[in-house]
């Protein structure tokens, strides 16, 4: 077995969270390797349907969750439109975790922000219930996502179950124009939410994912808030096809997303050349 | 020499172009050049070394061309023929661009080449080209020049080919074609290889598999020397890049030779004269149709 | 490939055939009942026009010994002229093929019409026989050879 | 300098070629192919063998091959059998390894074993035993002492020898190729000092250059006019990567063969392609060929000797002799460094 041949997994459920967004519950076929499974939150893999190719996302299930991985996706190209198509029961392929991941020990103690766009809420999916899963760990948590319109927003039965928790503050928003009738949530985009939200800075710290529009405009309002660069956390993608440091293609300037990343700072993220 | 600089300097400095794609001299000898300054024109040269078709660079997909404004652009017989090829399949318009031919008396094989032009040194494809200056062209230099009598080697060796059996014309081309690596140079650097998304990219289906192994080599080959039948101007970079050496020039001569026989087609510098695979007669030979 | 050589060898004939001649020609030769060889595979295309020669490829790549490439006589395409295009590319196609060392009587072009029942039959018994003389096409599937398999994970009943 | 000297003649060269093909190892060296140009191929005797000359692409496809198999699949249903393949682990010899190849091998090491181990890399590796011989001097696109390498290096090299009159003197580089000289003694023969000839030294390449300055330059000169200006007559057609001893980039593709089985194979790449980096959705972080002529020289010259510490780039200058356009990365380098070197520099 070389380093590039999967896992083979089966697809176990499929929720679909918007119109064109998909999750996947993938379980090891390999007894040995569920039961040994481990990853940290923020982490990669490659998912592979046989006969299309591979495709890189993060592991939005979280690592405390274990026999089982999931993975969120929209279907945009060869890849996930074949994952799309896949049923309960088929096979599929799955190598990983790669990458580095949240440094989720540095932030015991701490509050944290999730602040996610779209299809961004995957990756911190996996965080938020890495954190609720060790809820004492953490000190106050809130959740702040946002998307194009009500159809668009995904988890919603987490989303759910998130704003029904008295320990998680919960803000959804969705686009002006993008709210139905009986939106109950906020209207507006991330930026703006963010700033009227406040959470504070002291002993705080922020994992922004989305698209890179609504992260250009929900930096700053997070530093005005006095969030440091360092402590603003998000994760990047790039077209990859090894996932391990050696395809070559990743790279942004000198850093490696499937290396360095996929989690960098804003600080990091600041000192990179715009090459992403 | 002289004259080709002066004119350079004068567009320049007229502001009737941006830039001057011509040749210069570089560290392994003639190359393109873009000259920006009218001071710069002087780096323009004009020999027997500078043998790149410089119609590729005017291929709708070098976006960045773009921002150099309007081109004025050195071109020789063959190269106005791919320029022509441009016009004529809407890839580009007569006025966007401005020809400066140059009068030519065939060319050496390599931009490198030390010796002086004769029957023996010049570029294969150069013998039996009966064309000593472009007619598509806004200003014309260089002074008149005699050609060299064909048949060229590599239209005598599609004549060898073809008199072998189909085996042995596919070992032959098993052969040639294991050393493709499918960089798809010979892609990049044709004038006439100008779609916006190459079929040899497309993944949704994938028509040819892009592994450099027997199967995916055929596929590109055949997809290739299909694309440019018609188009081809027979400039000869395809070969001439080619980091297998694979002689790529016996088909894209082939489906020439096809297309002459048949429609009686032969590259021309009219952008006018309409492509032979978009046009038809009723009357076209189709003795192999049952 | 599958035990090729233990049976006599039944050559594999995709062909490719215009949806309003050819394919009812061929629909004609069956509701006729006409006797011909079992070895043809139909695809359906709206008119030769939109045959591109790598269909061709990939038949050969999938396996097929043969192909026949079928549609409306000159003058008689549904779309005007699309047999006329279609006329010259596979001129072309065929004199490139054959140049690479593809046989070029592994290739059937035909005008058959709607109402060519017989000649469809024909075309294809040809070419069945053409082919069949001409051997398997083992030197297309020979393009790629992998090296042999060591293992096969999956094989184990799943829970 | 060399110790525990051996030579090999022209006659047991012969007998060892043969040899090593009735043992079934595999013998690869430089050889003229069908348009009369070098390159690395499969031998079975030295008829055609031609050491010396630099052939046209680099060793590196022995070890990387142009495409390879990585396993295949086969679906049954819902279910998906994959297949694992026969390693690439049959023993061969390369004989007459240019030097900036061989030093190639050492260079890529590094990256194929950086923290995942690239299998069917290191299995050719592991079972190639790399001879090569001394460079006779290039041309002037040659560049290996810029690089911290010499015409003589013996970097990726099991043994190193020289021509030495109607033979070779033999140096032992590592323990493979002393056991590789054990294994085949009886065609060596020890040197008694009479035989030894100091070969003549190849001429001094052009290109001085600092690599240190140099990357120091590129890491603070990402935006710098220079990148436009070279890629402006760069087709992109990638031919640099495809002779290139040290550029590894690869896609990985499946390839159905039918709705049910195929292959999921390895292929090289190149940064110099739109494709290499474009997203499913169409965006491209490179979106022209300034970003892609850039990324190039940035890896082998910044990105690679930051985690490496060393170049990616063994001074062969095949680059720049294929390059259709002349683009010579000789001159490049040399005007970074003098930039680099010159007030305002990044390299002080």
């Amino acid at each position: 077995m070389n380093v590039y041949q999967p896992w083979r997994v089966r697809v176990e459920e499929r929720i679909d969270e918007t119109p064109d967004t998909r999750t996947l519950r993938l379980r090891f076929l390999d007894e040995e390797v569920a039961r040994n499974f481990r990853f940290r939150a923020g982490q990669f893999g490659e998912y592979s349907v046989f006969g299309e190719g591979e495709c890189t996302f993060c592991i939005a299930s979280s690592p405390t969750r274990q026999g089982y991985i999931e993975c969120s996706f929209k279907t945009v190209g060869k890849v996930t439109t074949a994952m799309k198509d896949l049923e309960v029961g088929d096979e599929m392929g799955f190598r990983g975790p790669y990458g580095n991941h949240f440094p989720l020990d540095r932030m015991e103690g701490g509050n944290i922000v999730f602040i996610a766009g779209g299809i961004g809420l995957a990756p911190v999916r996996c965080v938020i219930w890495n954190v609720l899963d060790e809820r004492p760990k953490y000190r106050d948590v809130t959740i702040i996502h946002g998307a194009r319109s009500v159809a668009d927003l995904v988890y919603k039965r987490e989303l759910k179950e998130w704003g029904e928790r008295p320990d998680v503050r919960l803000w959804t928003t969705v686009d002006p124009g993008g709210e139905t009738p009986d939106w109950k949530g906020e209207v507006g985009f991330v930026p703006a939410i963010v700033q009227k939200a406040a959470p504070k800075a002291d002993n705080s710290w922020a994992i922004v994912c989305g698209p890179p529009i609504m992260i250009q405009y929900t930096l700053p309002v997070l530093e005005k808030l006095g969030f440091p660069p360092d402590r603003i956390y998000t994760t990047l993608e790039n077209r990859m096809k090894c996932g391990i440091g050696k395809c070559g293609r990743c790279n942004i300037g000198p850093v490696y997303v499937c290396k360095d990343g996929p989690v960098f700072t804003a600080a990091e993220l600041a000192r990179l050349p715009k090459e992403f | 020499m002289t004259e080709l600089r002066d004119l350079a300097r004068r567009l320049l400095e007229e502001g009737t172009v941006q830039a001057v794609l011509g040749w210069e001299e570089g560290p392994r000898g003639a190359r393109p050049v873009f000259v920006r300054q009218p001071a710069e024109a002087d780096r323009l040269i004009f020999d027997p070394r500078c043998v790149h078709n410089l119609a590729a660079f005017l291929s709708p997909r070098r976006p960045h061309l773009k921002t150099l404004g309007r081109v004025a652009v050195c071109v020789k017989p063959c190269d106005a023929k791919a320029v022509a090829g441009l016009i004529r399949e809407s890839q580009r318009t007569r006025e966007e661009v401005v020809l400066i031919g140059l009068r030519c008396g065939g060319v050496l094989p390599d931009p490198e080449s030390r010796e002086a032009l004769s029957a023996e040194t010049v570029a294969d494809r150069c013998r039996g080209c009966p064309d000593r200056e472009p007619r598509l062209a806004d200003h014309l230099v260089g002074a008149p020049a005699e050609g060299f009598p064909g048949p060229s080697r590599r239209q005598q060796k599609v004549e060898e080919l073809l008199a072998l059996s189909p085996d042995d014309r596919w070992r032959f081309w098993q052969q040639e074609l294991s050393r493709c690596v499918r960089c798809h140079a010979c892609r990049q650097v044709c004038p006439l290889c100008f779609c916006d998304q190459c079929i040899a990219d497309k993944s949704r289906p994938r028509w040819v598999e892009s592994s450099a192994h027997g199967r995916g080599n055929l596929a590109w080959h055949i997809s290739r020397a299909m694309h440019l039948a018609g188009r081809c101007v027979d400039c000869g970079e395809c070969e001439r890049v080619c980091p297998g050496g694979i002689p790529l020039g016996l088909l894209t001569r082939r489906v020439a030779r096809t297309v002459g026989e048949r429609f009686g087609w032969r590259p021309s510098d009219d952008p006018a004269v309409p492509s032979p695979v978009g046009t038809w007669r009723p009357e076209d030979p189709q003795e192999f149709i049952l | 490939m599958d035990g090729e050589g233990a049976r006599p060898f039944e050559p594999r004939i995709t062909a490719f055939v215009c949806n309003w001649c050819t394919y009812t020609g061929a629909d004609l030769a069956g509701t006729s009942r006409l006797q011909m060889a079992a070895n043809v595979r139909i695809i359906r295309l709206p008119c030769t026009g939109r045959i591109d020669p790598l269909f061709i490829v990939k038949a050969f790549e999938r396996g097929a010994d043969g192909v026949i490439v079928s549609g409306c006589h000159p003058a008689d395409c549904h779309y005007n002229a699309g047999n006329y295009h279609a006329r010259r590319r596979f001129a072309i196609f065929r004199e490139l093929a054959d140049f690479l060392g593809i046989d070029p009587g592994r290739m059937t072009f035909s005008w058959v019409s709607a109402s060519e029942g017989a000649k469809w039959r024909d075309v294809v018994n040809e070419t069945v026989d053409r082919v069949r003389r001409l051997g398997p096409f083992t030197a297309y599937r020979e393009l790629v050879t992998d090296p042999p398999v060591t293992r096969v994970v999956g094989k184990e009943v799943p829970a | 300098m060399m110790t525990n000297s051996t030579l090999i003649t022209q006659e047991g060269l012969s007998a060892l070629v043969e040899d090593l093909r009735q043992a079934r190892i595999q013998v690869i060296g430089p050889a003229r192919v069908s348009d009369g140009a070098v390159e690395y191929r499969r031998m079975t005797d030295l008829s055609g063998w031609t050491p010396g000359v630099q052939p046209r692409r680099s060793l590196k496809e022995w070890f990387l091959p142009v495409t390879e198999p990585l396993f295949r699949y086969r679906k049954e249903g819902p279910r998906v059998l994959v297949e694992e393949l026969a390693p690439p682990d049959a023993p061969r010899v390369v004989l007459g390894a240019y030097p900036c190849d061989a030093a190639a091998l050492p260079i890529l090491d590094a990256v194929m074993g950086w923290d995942y181990r690239d299998e069917p890399w290191f299995a050719r590796r592991e079972a190639t035993v790399v001879i090569s011989q001394a460079c006779p001097g290039g041309d002037r696109s040659c560049f290996c002492t810029a690089v911290g390498l010499t015409p003589d290096s013996a970097a990726g090299s099991d043994l190193l020898w020289k021509p030495n009159g109607s033979g070779w003197q033999v140096r032992v580089e590592t323990a493979k190729g002393e056991a590789f000289l054990q294994q085949w003694s009886r065609h060596f023969q020890p040197a008694n000092g009479n035989h030894v000839q100091p070969a003549e030294p190849p001429p001094p390449q052009p290109l001085r250059a600092d690599p240190e300055r140099i990357r120091a330059w590129i890491e603070t000169h990402f935006e710098d006019p220079f990148w436009q200006e070279i890629s402006l007559r760069c087709h992109g057609c990638g031919g640099c990567a495809a002779v290139c001893p040290t550029c590894h980039c690869f896609d990985i593709v499946d390839e159905p063969e039918n709705p049910v089985q195929g292959a999921r194979r390895r292929n090289w790449d190149t940064c110099q392609t739109a494709l290499f980096t474009r997203h499913a959705s169409g965006h491209n972080p490179r979106e022209d060929q300034c970003g892609r002529c850039r990324q190039r020289v940035n890896h082998k010259f910044a990105i690679y000797p930051a985690r490496f510490g060393r170049v990616l780039c063994t001074g062969c200058g095949r680059c720049a002799r294929t390059c259709p356009s002349g683009q010579d990365i000789t001159e490049i380098l040399s005007r970074i460094d003098q930039w680099a070197a010159g007030p305002g520099g990044a390299g002080t």
